[in-house]
């Protein structure tokens, strides 16, 4: 792999930690919310980073294609989440 | 020309830089806001030089739209939602 | 033939935009695809049961450029499954939602993870797979929180989070095995995938994000509260489906996908991690108050069993004892799939006439809702695995295989939670077949009933009695 | 020397990245998480535009830093002040088993990342990486499209699409489950009143360019739909009820258009004996641009809807 | 010639942008700092951009950078306007 692609896998992986750390201990679920977020780019990072083959160089179409599937994904999960913790806060449990 | 180019987006690198201080140090949302908003403009700025120093005019694009959204995230900031009827 | 395989994707998919657009005709509708979809189940086993393993090449473009749909004999057995318990659930759920604003919540929603369901078990590719998890667990979340009760929503919520940190992980192996192979087609994979550094690392973490989704002990936490809490046509296919799916992934990649790269090491892991479930879920279902967290802890328990076959089959040679002891683990799931979506609805039935599901007032249920009764009581001969019942087939030929291969262990885990499982279900019986009168008015609702029953009944006995076809149709599969 | 620069460049692009993302999540206060959340999403999209993959920086621009955000601050105005969920302790303290737990939980996920990271260097410099890459530039010419990623989104691998499609329809009507729309924003000054006169137009205006230019250079039906989506988030904010999304059954057609005209073109086509989604090569550069079109409609309809947090009322007091 | 006269303006607008994050990082005040943003941040784009659209000499490029140059001016000049207001009734308030 290039230099580059090595920088922006390695940052990727480190998202990806980041991400999943919060997401097991943060104890706020706005949150828990962002750090699934953060996985989920880090793992796009080290898609395009894959996807990457130097300057001036056509990069590999199919990683490009994944991401903007899972961006997609990821935003609709965001919103669902969040649309479930605000009939959280909206209604304490006395039902 | 390209060496210059280069030069002026690491340079625009280390600007942000100093923007992100602020926006950690804060203090209060406001200042973050401040600061978020330097940074799309200089995230602006840097898509536009990355656009010819990696022969990638789609970049413009890119830019175009991080224009034209630069405004949303300050308005829903300070936007506030009217006191909910059926709540 | 390869048309069902487009069929059992496409008619849920219809289906579901029809049911939001005509609210009004949606329970028919549901009525109507449910028998086509099932009907193309069961020519979908017809065909790989003639032809073998069946697959298509979406567009046209060849797999790995394109997406290919497969299915053999294991997925095959399982979309029939699918349907017939979809199926009932639904007969079920017409009845069960009351209002007509709730049955037009509930029919897309319910659509869409039935075709979330057929597309999981089709997909022959890894990122497709990403999708199908998302759109399996997005569904599953959407209809756990429909009755909007706090509980409820908090559990799905915390289901939500939970699934995708499992989809997040298994998109990470995902991007590994790219890396490494430049394919995403299950097919190529198989045949390229190497011992190393980065099969060993995308199956950690995909097993991983797996376990997480089907809730295998010490991960299964999230899973009672939210099956607990969901309304009871969800529940039974929460419980009964959806886990299953996730692992019948983890089977596919561990036997299929990576058969020369897992060790029996890792598979001794899942083993333990299997036999916690069995012994922690039981005895949290015998500790359990309501009926509802019991199904849901022994769904924890059953899963345990089916991932104790993994170190047997490791240690087991390929070929017929290997393929024996398959089937064994398929009759399980089978079965387990069956009695707890009965279960689920003859609790459903229970809970919405007595207004409560706390075990300890059940005291004299049978004499007004017998025949729930009798299916809950069914339900429970397949999970303690009492003949004729599918379950007792499998654990026959786990204790088999475990005896052959000499792990002991697992033979003593396997009597241990069966002897719990019988105490859970007698305690749920003890109560209800007691003779104090029972203080509900209660009028049995056929369209309730039945469906638990036929679930019921289809564990029980014709699973238990046509066992040996569920063999030779993964036999002839494959 | 210009490789050296970008490499700096690179570096210090990737420890904004991290950082912001460190700063984000290691905050208890969720004000600063989400502002600085915004940020990091605006940095993405510069170093998806640095790796040569437009098409992403522009959904990420489009839904990252547009979007998400506008979501996220609107989750503020009914998130607690600070942090308060099921554990409400301000600062902290954690007894020798939790704090144990927090490291066990933190070395585990280094170990996963570590393991990673050298599973990446073990990668064969032998194997065919290009295979793929170079099927999809073989078969580009039937493709319809000259957009190598429009392509493959909606020729190659157009089921993802498909499907990707229906989760988003799932997340929607899960929202529109749980109860009704949150409440508008109050109207807005003339200053933002009158930026919003000339922004929404433009933005409609870039979400058909986008649409339009995704068959040959990045572009396409998300970019546009969530640039669409943005004009409505806009108007929404400035304090209109009316924004466009329709109502009732007009707004179910809306947001199951995209299932339903891939749908229909994929049964269609399996009807006339093709392939299931498989175009004839003639036609396809005209059917991708009606499911784009029906795409983008629906995509930009659901993320509205998602930003309002529910179904808009049938007949509200003012129309 | 219009290559150098591109150049400088290329640089004056880094100028301009330095300025505007070290004013934002050493003003000691909400309001003194959205001076310094507003102020030099748009000028230093408008000033990058018109050396870039020199340099490049496409006019359909060129109307592309005014747009987003007129773009990011009206969202600066709102977000200022509309920060500044929050922190005033947020003063208010206290």
């Amino acid at each position: 792999m290039l230099t580059t692609q090595w920088l922006y896998a390695l940052s990727g992986c480190l998202l990806l930690a980041l991400g999943l750390r919060s997401a097991l201990l943060h104890p706020a679920l706005l949150q828990r919310i962002l750090a699934i977020n953060v996985m989920g780019s880090g793992v796009f990072m080290l898609l395009i980073a894959i996807a990457y083959r130097g300057p001036g160089m056509p990069p590999d179409p199919i990683p490009h294609a994944l991401v903007l599937t899972g961006i997609v994904v990821a935003v609709s999960a965001t919103a669902l989440a969040l649309a479930l913790a605000r009939r959280l806060t909206r209604e304490q449990p006395h039902d | 020309m390209t060496e210059l180019l280069a030069i002026v987006t690491l340079g625009l690198m280390f600007s942000l830089f100093l923007g992100l201080l602020r926006i950690l140090r804060g203090p209060g949302a406001g200042n973050r806001m401040l600061a978020a908003q330097l940074i799309g403009t200089t995230g602006v700025a840097m898509l536009l030089l990355l656009s010819l120093l990696l022969d990638q005019y789609a970049l413009i694009d890119v830019a175009l739209i991080l224009a034209l959204l630069a405004a949303v995230a300050a308005a829903a900031f300070t936007g506030q939602q009217r006191e909910s009827g059926h709540d | 033939m390869t048309d069902a395989l487009i069929a059992l994707v496409a008619l849920p998919l219809t289906a579901a935009l029809l049911a939001l657009l005509l609210p009004r005709i949606a329970t028919a509708l549901v009525i109507f695809s449910g028998l086509a979809i099932t009907a193309s189940a069961i020519a979908l086993l017809y065909g790989v049961n003639t032809a073998g393993a069946l697959h298509y090449e979406l567009g046209g473009w060849t797999a790995g450029l394109g997406i290919a749909l497969r299915a053999d004999g294991l997925s095959a057995i399982l979309l029939l499954m699918i349907a017939l318990v979809m199926f009932a659930a639904s007969v079920y759920a017409s009845a069960y939602f009351g209002k007509a604003s709730e049955r037009a919540q509930f029919w897309p929603l319910w659509l869409l993870l039935w075709t979330a369901l057929n597309a999981l078990l089709l997909s022959g590719d890894l990122f497709n797979l990403y999708v199908t998890l998302e759109l399996l667990g997005l569904s599953a979340v959407a209809l756990a929180a429909l009755s909007g009760k706090h509980a409820a929503v908090q559990a799905a919520l915390r289901y939500l989070l939970v699934g995708l940190l499992g989809s997040m992980l298994f998109l990470v192996g995902v991007a590994l095995l790219y890396a490494g192979y430049a394919t995403l087609d299950l097919a190529t994979l198989t045949q390229v995938v190497k011992p190393g550094p980065i099969a060993w690392s995308a199956l950690t973490l995909m097993t991983l994000g797996l376990l997480l989704k089907t809730a295998l002990f010490p991960l299964h936490f999230w899973l009672p509260p939210a099956h607990g809490s969901a309304p009871a046509p969800v529940s039974a296919v929460l419980s009964a489906l959806v886990v299953k799916a996730a692992f019948y992934l983890v089977l596919r990649l561990w036997l299929d996908v990576f058969a020369d790269i897992v060790t029996p090491t890792a598979a001794n892991l899942l083993g333990v991690l299997g036999a916690g479930a069995v012994l922690w879920g039981s005895w949290q279902a015998l500790r359990a108050e309501r009926l509802k967290l019991l199904a849901a802890y022994s769904t924890v328990a059953q899963l345990g069993y089916l991932f104790l076959f993994f170190p047997l089959l490791l240690a087991l040679p390929p070929g017929p004892a290997r393929d024996v002891a398959t089937g064994g683990l398929v009759m399980l799931a089978l079965t387990h799939g069956f009695a707890k979506a009965g279960l689920f609805l003859a609790i459903g039935i229970v809970q919405q006439r007595s207004g409560h599901d706390n075990i300890q007032e059940l005291g004299g249920m049978v004499q007004r809702l017998p025949l729930t009764t009798f299916a809950i009581a069914l339900a429970g001969v397949a999970l303690i695995g009492l003949p004729p019942s599918g379950t007792f087939l499998g654990k026959w030929q786990l204790i088999s295989a475990a005896i052959a291969t000499g792990q002991w262990l697992w033979v003593a885990v396997t009597a241990i939670g069966s002897l719990l499982a019988a105490a859970y279900i007698f305690r749920i019986l003890g109560h209800a077949f007691g003779n104090q009168p029972y203080p509900h008015q209660a009028v049995a609702v056929a369209r309730e009933e039945w469906p638990a029953l036929l679930l019921t009944l289809t564990a029980t006995l014709v699973l238990g009695l046509a066992g040996a076809h569920v063999w030779t149709l993964l036999e002839n599969g494959s | 020397m210009n490789a050296t620069m970008l490499l700096i460049f690179d570096a210090l692009l990737l420890a904004s990245i991290i950082g912001l993302a460190w700063a984000a999540l290691a905050s208890a206060d969720a004000r600063r998480s989400v502002i600085l959340f915004i940020a990091f999403g605006l940095l993405l999209a510069v170093a998806w535009g640095r790796l040569l993959a437009p098409d992403v920086a522009l959904a990420e621009a489009a839904i990252g830093a547009g979007l998400t955000g506008a979501l996220l601050l609107a989750a503020l105005q009914w998130q607690p002040r600070k942090t308060a969920d099921t554990t409400n302790s301000e600062q902290p303290t954690h007894t020798l088993l939790e704090t144990g737990f927090r490291w066990l939980v933190t070395l585990l996920c280094a170990a996963l990342a570590g393991m990673l990271a050298w599973s990446l260097t073990q990668i064969d410099a032998g194997t065919a990486k290009d295979a793929l890459a170079n099927a999809v530039a073989a078969n580009i010419d039937a493709s319809g499209v000259s957009n190598p990623v429009t392509a493959v989104l909606l020729n190659f691998r157009a089921y993802d699409t498909l499907l990707e499609l229906a989760v988003l329809l799932t997340a929607v009507l899960g929202i529109f489950a749980l109860g009704p729309a949150q409440a508008g924003y109050r109207i807005a000054g003339p200053v933002f009143t009158s930026l919003t006169r000339w922004l929404t137009p433009l933005l409609i205006l870039t979400a058909g360019y986008l649409l339009w230019v995704g068959a040959h250079a990045p572009g396409g039906a998300f970019q546009a739909g969530a640039t669409l989506a943005a004009a409505g988030v806009v108007l929404r904010l400035a304090g209109r009820d009316q924004i466009g999304l329709p109502r009732g059954n007009a707004l179910r057609i809306a947001l199951g258009a995209g299932v339903g005209m891939f749908l229909l073109v994929g049964l269609a086509l399996f009807a006339l004996g093709r392939p299931f989604l498989g175009y004839p090569p003639a036609w396809a550069g005209a059917l991708i641009l009606l499911i784009e079109t029906a795409a983008m409609l629906a995509i930009a309809a659901t993320l509205v809807s998602a930003f309002i947090g529910g179904q808009p009322t049938e007949e509200k007091t003012r129309c | 010639m219009t290559d150098i006269l591109a150049s400088l303006l290329i640089m004056a607008g880094l100028f301009f942008f330095m300025a505007g994050s070290i004013g934002l990082l050493r003003f000691p005040d909400l309001y003194s700092r959205l001076h310094a943003l507003t102020k030099a941040d748009n000028l230093g784009l408008g000033l990058l951009i018109i050396g870039l659209a020199l340099h490049l000499r496409d006019p359909l490029i060129a109307l592309k950078l005014l747009l987003i140059w007129l773009a990011v001016l009206a969202a600066g000049a709102t977000s200022a306007h509309l920060i500044a207001r929050h922190a005033r009734r947020r003063e208010k308030h206290v």
